[in-house]
């Protein structure tokens, strides 16, 4: 039963993410036959200043971003799980913005971050005068700050937590009742509720979720800064190590080093699973399995 | 615990009822409105220069952009690739992601923890790192310039997180419904499809619908592995709309809704039939 | 498995990879029909990319693959990476042989954009150069003088400042308009940041943008000449604030705000014909850049280019011959989007032709004489990107200039070192 | 009776349109232990269910020490249940389940815990406090789930059939320390079972459930002597009441109560209250025996085919296929209307 | 012993390390009723689960109809089983849960729903067949866990606990046609209970477990009459066996076994043999009594203070505290070890 997955799983990934990383450490420009060089992609990326700053953004990033999905995905999840009017509408509009193809909806937040005619700035101004908000600040310059620029970014990701959401929603509608009926009759608090019987219920899924989240962040951020903001504010504000390999692979044709780019992020994301694991591993057991 | 039923319990709430229907209210005026000014957009009259604010009702509202869209696009030869990508696609991948998870759920631990710590490493390849390497495999199989690398993701289940969620679904069934298959002599296979899939029925809502969305929004595979127009994709199309100048911007927002549709349409229905149609034992109460 | 998907290849049709807004495609469609029209049994397959980024991801996934596409169409700004990289295949055998083409019909300047080590790798299909575009319902409207041929940058700064107007179309000063101060309803100029935009005007007060043309190690904005041209450029935006600031950019790009009548002047290639065809609410002409000692342009061309790995390497060059000979070029021309590369296209009807704005479209023609190419360095792209931001910074953010420079030359220097020269 | 500790007012209850209680009227004083009884499916647990406010009453009123607590989400109404179902927390080890109503009721958590380890003690889990429910067996479980509910001091108890997976050791061990539980603190406690003995032992009184309404409410001696129709005759007790027409083939003796034997009218004995070795009393044979320990219970069919089951010592049970004379009195008879099944008041 | 229905040699299983089920020895005859019967957490259900292949033996072998099955997959050896946690099906309607069995071996649907409305019918569930587990009452749930075992013809069946959410009614009933159905199939059955009643009614043989170890197997009327134990004899009957020093207090009337009494030895004798009304006996005060039906259990305290239950008739049943004397018989008496607690056979 297992066959066509780890076809799949063997062929389609590991395999090639194996040559892939073997090529890190070579000088392969994707047209000549790659050339041995060991080491040097690893130490040349250490000095390489873009590449130290795409590494932080990402860090960053994914520091701020998948928390906050996460916890709008749960959030939402936990609300929308049960019957009631508009349910059904909210959870459609909740996985909306995941369903809008990418390039689209890249444009679509180019619009809404307009600085001057965006509907977010319009919004912000409300109640201001002169193109100030209301507390006589200027609003948030979306393209053009870095600072904004990113927290744009990560809004653009928030709002794809789709994928997420609908996972968290089925994994909560699977739980058993009964237990949540003793909770009731505890008077457990929502709080409590939610912290000592969903939370360490949906754990596992959780955790996934977690992990693929932190994982993939390397990921989201690619067609936001691709195609909103080119990774600029410049210099790079918002160049993020995938857009980074993306460039340097495929635009400048340095795949090796692209590579070696790859398996420093890969590293990283590894020792972040490893720690995320743990979470998984404490909640073994548990249905008496 | 054979009959515990799941689900939300139906506790009387007309006060829960009311929050949460503001709650969703909330979400829906959150979410929605950047969408509503796609649409606008989709139905202005391309050829105009381009307004610099977006206007929530267009004027004068045409549908010119649906038309051209569909005429320079392609859309349409594009929509019936992606609509068989899908179809073929779609059920595959669910088939083998529900299939494997069964089999970690079922197997001995050590095997199991491999395969999920192969899984998981292979959710942390970024998709860049694989175009090369793929490609030259599907060269080597003469599949380039066809629809079938396309599909091919589906062996994968298309992410090896829709995997790893069957299999923490699967875990979580009660053991006796298992032990139970097991005395009536259920080889795994019928175990998988009698009982075990039907149990977990919102989470096999949940991923086709997400596997239906990113089927359909795949953008990278085609990109590299077609080069026959006839055989471009709706992300394709879409992306070649993309690049209009600005005055035919509402041409490219027309595909945008195009190709958003029925990715909605897919997750409106699986939520309906699955979602909402409470659990499966029937427990739940309007 | 594989003998199938080789054998396949040998026989299949030419592929070519283009890209392009979906009526630029369309033009290369009609091309290739009219190809396999005229050669009737002749199989091109046009394979789309739809912007510069994906078609170098195909390309370079192909190639990488071993399937790479038998023709590829690019910027000469750009090829030199494949150039360098021998995926290329010269042509001076082929075009020797062959009676269709003669490279004296083409613009010299863009024949020699395309040579590498001395030989012919691509046959470029167009050749351009950067324009002023202006709005002249508005010069007329205000009574400010219409740029003309041979005017100097100190003419052009002065036309756009008065070109600057705010809604009462009283004449504003854009640097004021920060925060709270009123914003000009229409800026002088639009003009964007770039090495490719900096270089003509270097070239032009008598400097170099590089240390040696054909192989060069950095970038020489140090000189007092290039110091000067930049410092001008810069002072668009911080000294006279004619043109807008990046934040009114971000909302609504130069070409939008051109098109909606918002922007005396932009400078830019003739791309942006196609889109200012749909214009109906002003007329608008181009004209040749400002100019500091002597009339300099910056080239622009696309060329097609046959891949080494390509299988079917003879029918490819079949349709190049096709394409770049005088019917190909009428092809292309008709499309109003490039200026042809066949001299003779160039200047009869099918270019020139006065049925469409601009009126005086012989502008571009009239400019390629003086219109040089950039340095051919395998990294290009990368010092494009680069500069790209220092510069960007210093137009909007008002860098130190000094700062700027030191930047573009530090941050550009390993990039060359690394480079390959053609 | 005393002060009301829980009432039950009308109270109807519904699952998806089909009524399953209907009117209950109950009332049970504080620290009153009332037994319901009622065969499987005639609505005890939705009972229970109803007063702990799990589902909604469609009509009536439900009061808990006093107070109105009808429309009172179930947190409110401070009530400790058993789930049938025993609706342990999978993730929580026995300890922090039992442990669960104290702790988010904010309990510091060492006391919790170690009240948490009493109740173990009291139903004897002391030894599984760190396992989770899954390596847990039935009986385990079901003690886990008890002492869930013991922990804490609700104004009403509601256990649903708390004991049905123990041995009858444990049983009545357990039963006795509900009993002296339940007397210590003067708990409220309405229990669910189907053990009749534990029902007749324990409670203070039963109430007997049939197909959603309230049969007959008494103290177990009320229920036991005075059932008020046959089917409280016959659900309690085992093997059930024999019932026969009154003007049948048995003939009690001694006295007959007024008005009876008459048409319409039954007569029922325990087998108990059946002698088989009289020399009076109507011909029957021995179609079985059942031995139970010390007692036998002989199957016997009378002449004219009716079924009558009575108890005899093991020791002088009857052989198979014996022909015994079936005696009963009057003393111990209770009469009932045939058609209507309830008892009749001469 | 007639021809094997099921064997276990020696079999042990363990959970996670943790042995609970230590060389039980078992066999049972092809047709055979065998009760099972043990505290809660003895090991019960591990011993069906062993038998089912669904724990592995750690040691010994299984064999069912002469066959080893110790290795095969449970699937093929051919037992049925209800399980104690039903484990129905909740995606399935009861019909589908029923037939669930049959369909999945391929018998026709027809045919396969018409033998589960019989099943249905037999544990009286027909008039749920469309429903799901989850709108069952615990005790319907149950029957219908019963009926999907039963609608079956397996070489063995297994069924844990298969009565205990049953009404006392619809359990005597059950009783009869499970022991009827048994009749009819000439089935292998084991049946795990906690209830005596039903262990001692229902059994060809009782197998009596303790911690994992089989302490008596032995036809009801040997349990009863010889319990191996101390442990055995208290553990089956109710209330519980009293037990005695054998030179207590109390000296029963008529000839002592030889040998007895003497030191290390202890007497028990049953609550249904103290006579309480006699003149001779120890004297002893009545601490409690309970009454159930017809009959009440006086809870004594002998002057020493030792405990001593006795069964008395409801209607002749002594005051509380009032003094009585405890008579016993030779007859009605049990020797024990004191230490090991084995029966003393003079
Ligand atoms: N999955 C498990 N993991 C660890 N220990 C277990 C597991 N299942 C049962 N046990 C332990 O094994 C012992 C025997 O369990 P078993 O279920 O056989 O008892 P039982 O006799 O059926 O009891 P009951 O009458 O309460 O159902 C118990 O002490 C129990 O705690
Ligand atoms: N969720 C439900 N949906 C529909 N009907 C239900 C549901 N739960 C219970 N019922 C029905 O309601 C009736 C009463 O159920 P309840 O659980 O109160 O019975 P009970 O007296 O507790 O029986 P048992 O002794 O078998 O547990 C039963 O006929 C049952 O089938
Ligand atoms: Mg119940
Ligand atoms: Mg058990």
């Amino acid at each position: 039963m297992l066959a066509p997955y780890l076809v799949g799983l063997v062929g389609l990934v590991l395999l090639p993410a194996a040559v892939t990383l073997a090529l890190a450490f070579t000088e392969y420009d994707l047209v000549n036959a790659p050339s041995w060089v060991g080491l040097d992609n690893l130490v040349a990326l250490v000095d390489d200043p873009v590449f130290r700053v795409s590494l932080t953004n990402s860090l960053v990033f994914a520091l701020v971003a998948v928390p906050l999905r996460l916890l709008l995905a749960l959030g939402l999840a936990l609300l929308l799980h049960r019957r009631a009017f508009g349910v059904g509408t909210a959870r459609a509009a909740a996985v909306l913005p995941t369903a809008v193809p990418e390039i689209a909806y890249g444009l679509l937040w180019l619009w809404l971050f307009n600085p001057l005619y965006g509907p977010i700035n319009q919004l912000l101004r409300v109640g201001g005068e002169n193109g100030l908000t209301a507390l006589g600040r200027t609003p948030p310059q979306w393209l053009t700050d870095p600072t904004d620029a990113r927290a744009a970014i990560i809004l653009m990701s928030v709002f794809t937590m789709g994928e997420t959401f609908v996972v968290l929603l089925a994994a909560r509608r699977a739980l058993p009742r009964d237990v949540y009926e003793m909770a009731a009759l505890e008077d457990a608090t929502g709080w409590d509720v939610f912290r000592r019987v969903t939370l360490p219920l949906m754990a596992p899924v959780l955790a996934l979720l977690a992990v693929r989240d932190a994982i993939a962040s390397l990921h989201f951020s690619f067609v936001p800064a691709y195609v909103v903001t080119d990774g600029g504010p410049p210099p790079y504000a918002t160049t993020y190590l995938s857009l980074f390999i993306y460039r340097t692979g495929f635009e400048y044709l340095r795949y090796g080093y692209a590579a070696a780019a790859t398996l420093v992020m890969i590293l990283l994301t590894v020792a972040a699973v490893v720690v995320q694991w743990r979470l998984v591993r404490r909640y073994r057991g548990f249905y008496g399995l | 615990m054979g009959g515990r039923a799941s689900g939300p319990p139906p506790l009387p709430g007309a006060a829960g009822r009311v929050w949460r229907t503001l709650g969703a209210a909330f979400v829906v005026l959150v979410f929605v409105p950047p969408l509503l000014l796609l649409v606008s957009g989709s139905l202005t009259e391309p050829g105009l220069p381009p307004s610099p604010t977006p206007h929530l009702v267009p004027d004068p509202v045409s549908t010119a952009g649906y038309r051209q869209a569909l005429e320079i696009g392609g859309l349409l030869r594009a929509s019936l690739n992606s609509v068989l990508v899908a179809v073929v696609a779609v059920p595959l991948s669910v088939l083998v992601a529900a299939l494997a998870g069964f089999a970690l759920a079922r197997l001995a631990p050590r095997t199991t923890a491999t395969v999920v710590a192969a899984s998981l490493v292979a959710l942390m390849v970024p998709a860049t790192a694989l175009l090369v390497p793929r490609f030259a495999i599907f060269r080597a199989l003469g599949l380039t310039d066809t629809l079938v690398p396309l599909i091919a993701p589906a062996l994968l289940g298309t992410s090896p997180l829709y995997v790893l969620v069957y299999y923490l679904a699967f875990r979580a069934l009660p053991r006796d419904l298992y032990d139970a298959c097991l005395v009536e002599d259920l080889s795994p296979m019928r175990i998988w499809w009698r009982v075990a899939l039907p149990l977990v029925r919102p989470v096999t809502a949940a991923l086709t619908a997400l596997t239906f969305v990113l089927t359909w929004s795949n953008f990278l595979d085609p990109l590299i592995y077609v080069y026959d127009r006839d055989l471009f994709t709706l992300p394709l199309a879409l992306r070649s709309l993309s690049v209009l100048d600005p005055t035919n911007f509402p041409v490219f927002l027309a595909g945008a809704v195009l190709a958003t549709a029925p990715a909605l349409l897919v997750f409106v229905l699986a939520q309906r039939r699955f979602l909402h149609h409470d659990d499966p034992t029937g427990r739940d109460r309007p | 498995g594989t003998g199938s998907g080789s054998s396949k290849d040998e026989s299949g049709p030419v592929q070519l990879l283009v890209f392009g807004a979906p009526e630029e495609l369309a033009a290369y469609r009609t091309l290739t029909e009219a190809y396999e029209k005229a050669r009737p049994g002749t199989d091109v397959q046009l394979v789309e990319a739809s912007d510069r980024k994906d078609l170098l991801a195909r390309l370079a996934t192909s190639v990488a693959g071993g399937a790479p596409p038998d023709l590829f169409l690019m910027n000469y700004r750009f090829y030199g990476q494949f150039a360098a990289k021998n995926v290329v295949e010269p042509l001076d055998e082929r075009i020797a042989g062959s009676d269709a083409i003669d490279p004296a019909d083409y613009y010299p300047v863009a024949m020699d954009a395309f040579t590498w080590g001395g030989k012919q790798l691509c046959l470029p299909q167009n050749v351009s150069s950067l324009a002023v575009y202006y709005n002249r319902t508005l010069f007329t409207k205000y009574g400010v003088p219409e740029p003309k041929a041979g005017w100097t940058w100190n003419d052009m700064v002065g036309t756009a400042i008065a070109m600057t107007r705010d809604s009462r179309g009283v004449v504003v000063k854009g640097t004021e308009s920060e925060g709270a101060a009123a914003r000009p309803a229409v800026h002088g100029l639009g003009i964007e940041p770039s090495i490719i935009r900096v270089a003509p005007f270097v070239w032009s007060a008598g400097g170099e943008i590089v240390d040696n043309p054909d192989k060069p190690t950095r970038l020489t904005l140090d000189t007092p000449v290039a110091r000067e041209a930049l410092k001008n450029l810069v002072d668009l935006r911080q000294a006279y604030g004619v043109v807008p600031t990046d934040e009114e950019v971000e909302a609504e790009d130069d070409e939008s705000r051109f098109a909606n009548g918002r922007l005396a002047m932009l400078m830019s290639s003739r791309r942006s014909t196609t889109t200012f065809r749909s214009i109906t609410d002003f007329e608008w002409d181009v004209a040749p850049l400002p100019v500091y000692q002597k009339q300099v342009g910056v080239l622009h061309s696309d060329a097609y280019c046959m891949t080494r790995g390509g299988k079917r390497k003879d029918a490819a060059w079949r349709f190049l011959e096709f394409a770049i000979s005088e019917e190909g070029q009428r092809i292309i021309a008709a499309t109003g989007r490039t200026v042809p590369s066949h001299i003779g296209v160039s200047q009869s009807p099918a270019f020139l032709g006065p049925s469409q704005p601009p009126r005086s479209a012989k502008v571009f023609l009239d400019t390629i004489p003086t219109v040089r190419a950039l340095p051919t360095v395998s990294t290009w792209p990368e010092i494009e990107d680069v500069t790209a931001g220092i510069l960007e910074n210093a137009l909007y953010r008002g860098d130190k200039l000094d700062d700027v420079i030191r930047d573009l030359d530090q941050q550009t220097r390993p990039l060359f070192a690394r480079g390959e020269h053609g | 009776m005393s002060e009301p500790g829980l009432t039950l007012d009308g109270v109807s209850a519904a699952y998806r349109g089909a009524t399953v209680l209907h009117e209950v009227d109950l009332s049970v004083a504080r620290g009153e232990l009332l037994v319901v009884l009622g065969p499987s499916g005639a609505g005890k647990s939705t009972v229970l269910r109803v007063v702990a406010g799990l589902e909604p009453a469609t009509a009536g009123r439900v009061r808990i020490a006093g107070r109105d607590v009808t429309s009172d989400r179930p947190g409110l109404r401070n009530v400790s249940m058993v789930f049938q179902s025993y609706a342990l927390f999978p993730h929580l080890t026995v300890a922090e389940n039992i442990a669960f109503g104290l702790e988010v009721r904010d309990t510091p958590r060492a006391v919790a815990r170690e009240r948490a380890r009493t109740a173990a003690e009291t139903v004897g889990c002391a030894a599984l406090l760190d396992r989770r429910p899954g390596q847990l067996s039935g009986g385990e479980r079901q003690r886990v789930a008890l002492a869930r509910a013991l922990v804490r001091e609700p104004d009403v108890f509601l256990l649903d059939e708390p004991l049905s997976n123990l041995d009858l050791a444990l049983r009545v061990e357990m039963r006795a320390e509900l009993r002296a539980l339940h007397d210590r603190l003067g708990a409220t406690m309405v229990h669910v079972t189907h053990d009749q003995t534990e029902a007749l032992v324990l409670a203070d009184r039963i109430a007997v459930l049939r197909d959603g309404r309230v049969e007959q409410v008494g103290t177990p001696d009320e229920i036991w002597r005075a059932p008020a129709s046959t089917f409280v005759a016959r659900f309690v007790g085992s093997p059930a009441m024999n019932l026969l027409p009154a003007d049948g083939p048995v003939r009690p003796a001694g006295e007959a109560p007024p008005g009876v034997p008459a048409e319409g009218l039954q007569i029922g004995f325990r087998p108990e209250a059946v002698a088989i070795d009289r020399a009076e009393g109507a011909a029957a044979t021995v179609d079985r025996v059942e031995v139970v320990g010390e007692d036998a219970y002989a199957y016997l069919s009378l002449a004219a085919g009716q079924p009558v089951v009575a108890r005899v010592p093991a020791a002088r049970r009857p052989e198979r296929g014996a022909a015994v004379q079936v005696g009963v009195r009057w003393a111990d008879t209770h009469v009932f209307h045939a058609d209507s099944g309830l008892r009749y008041a001469p």
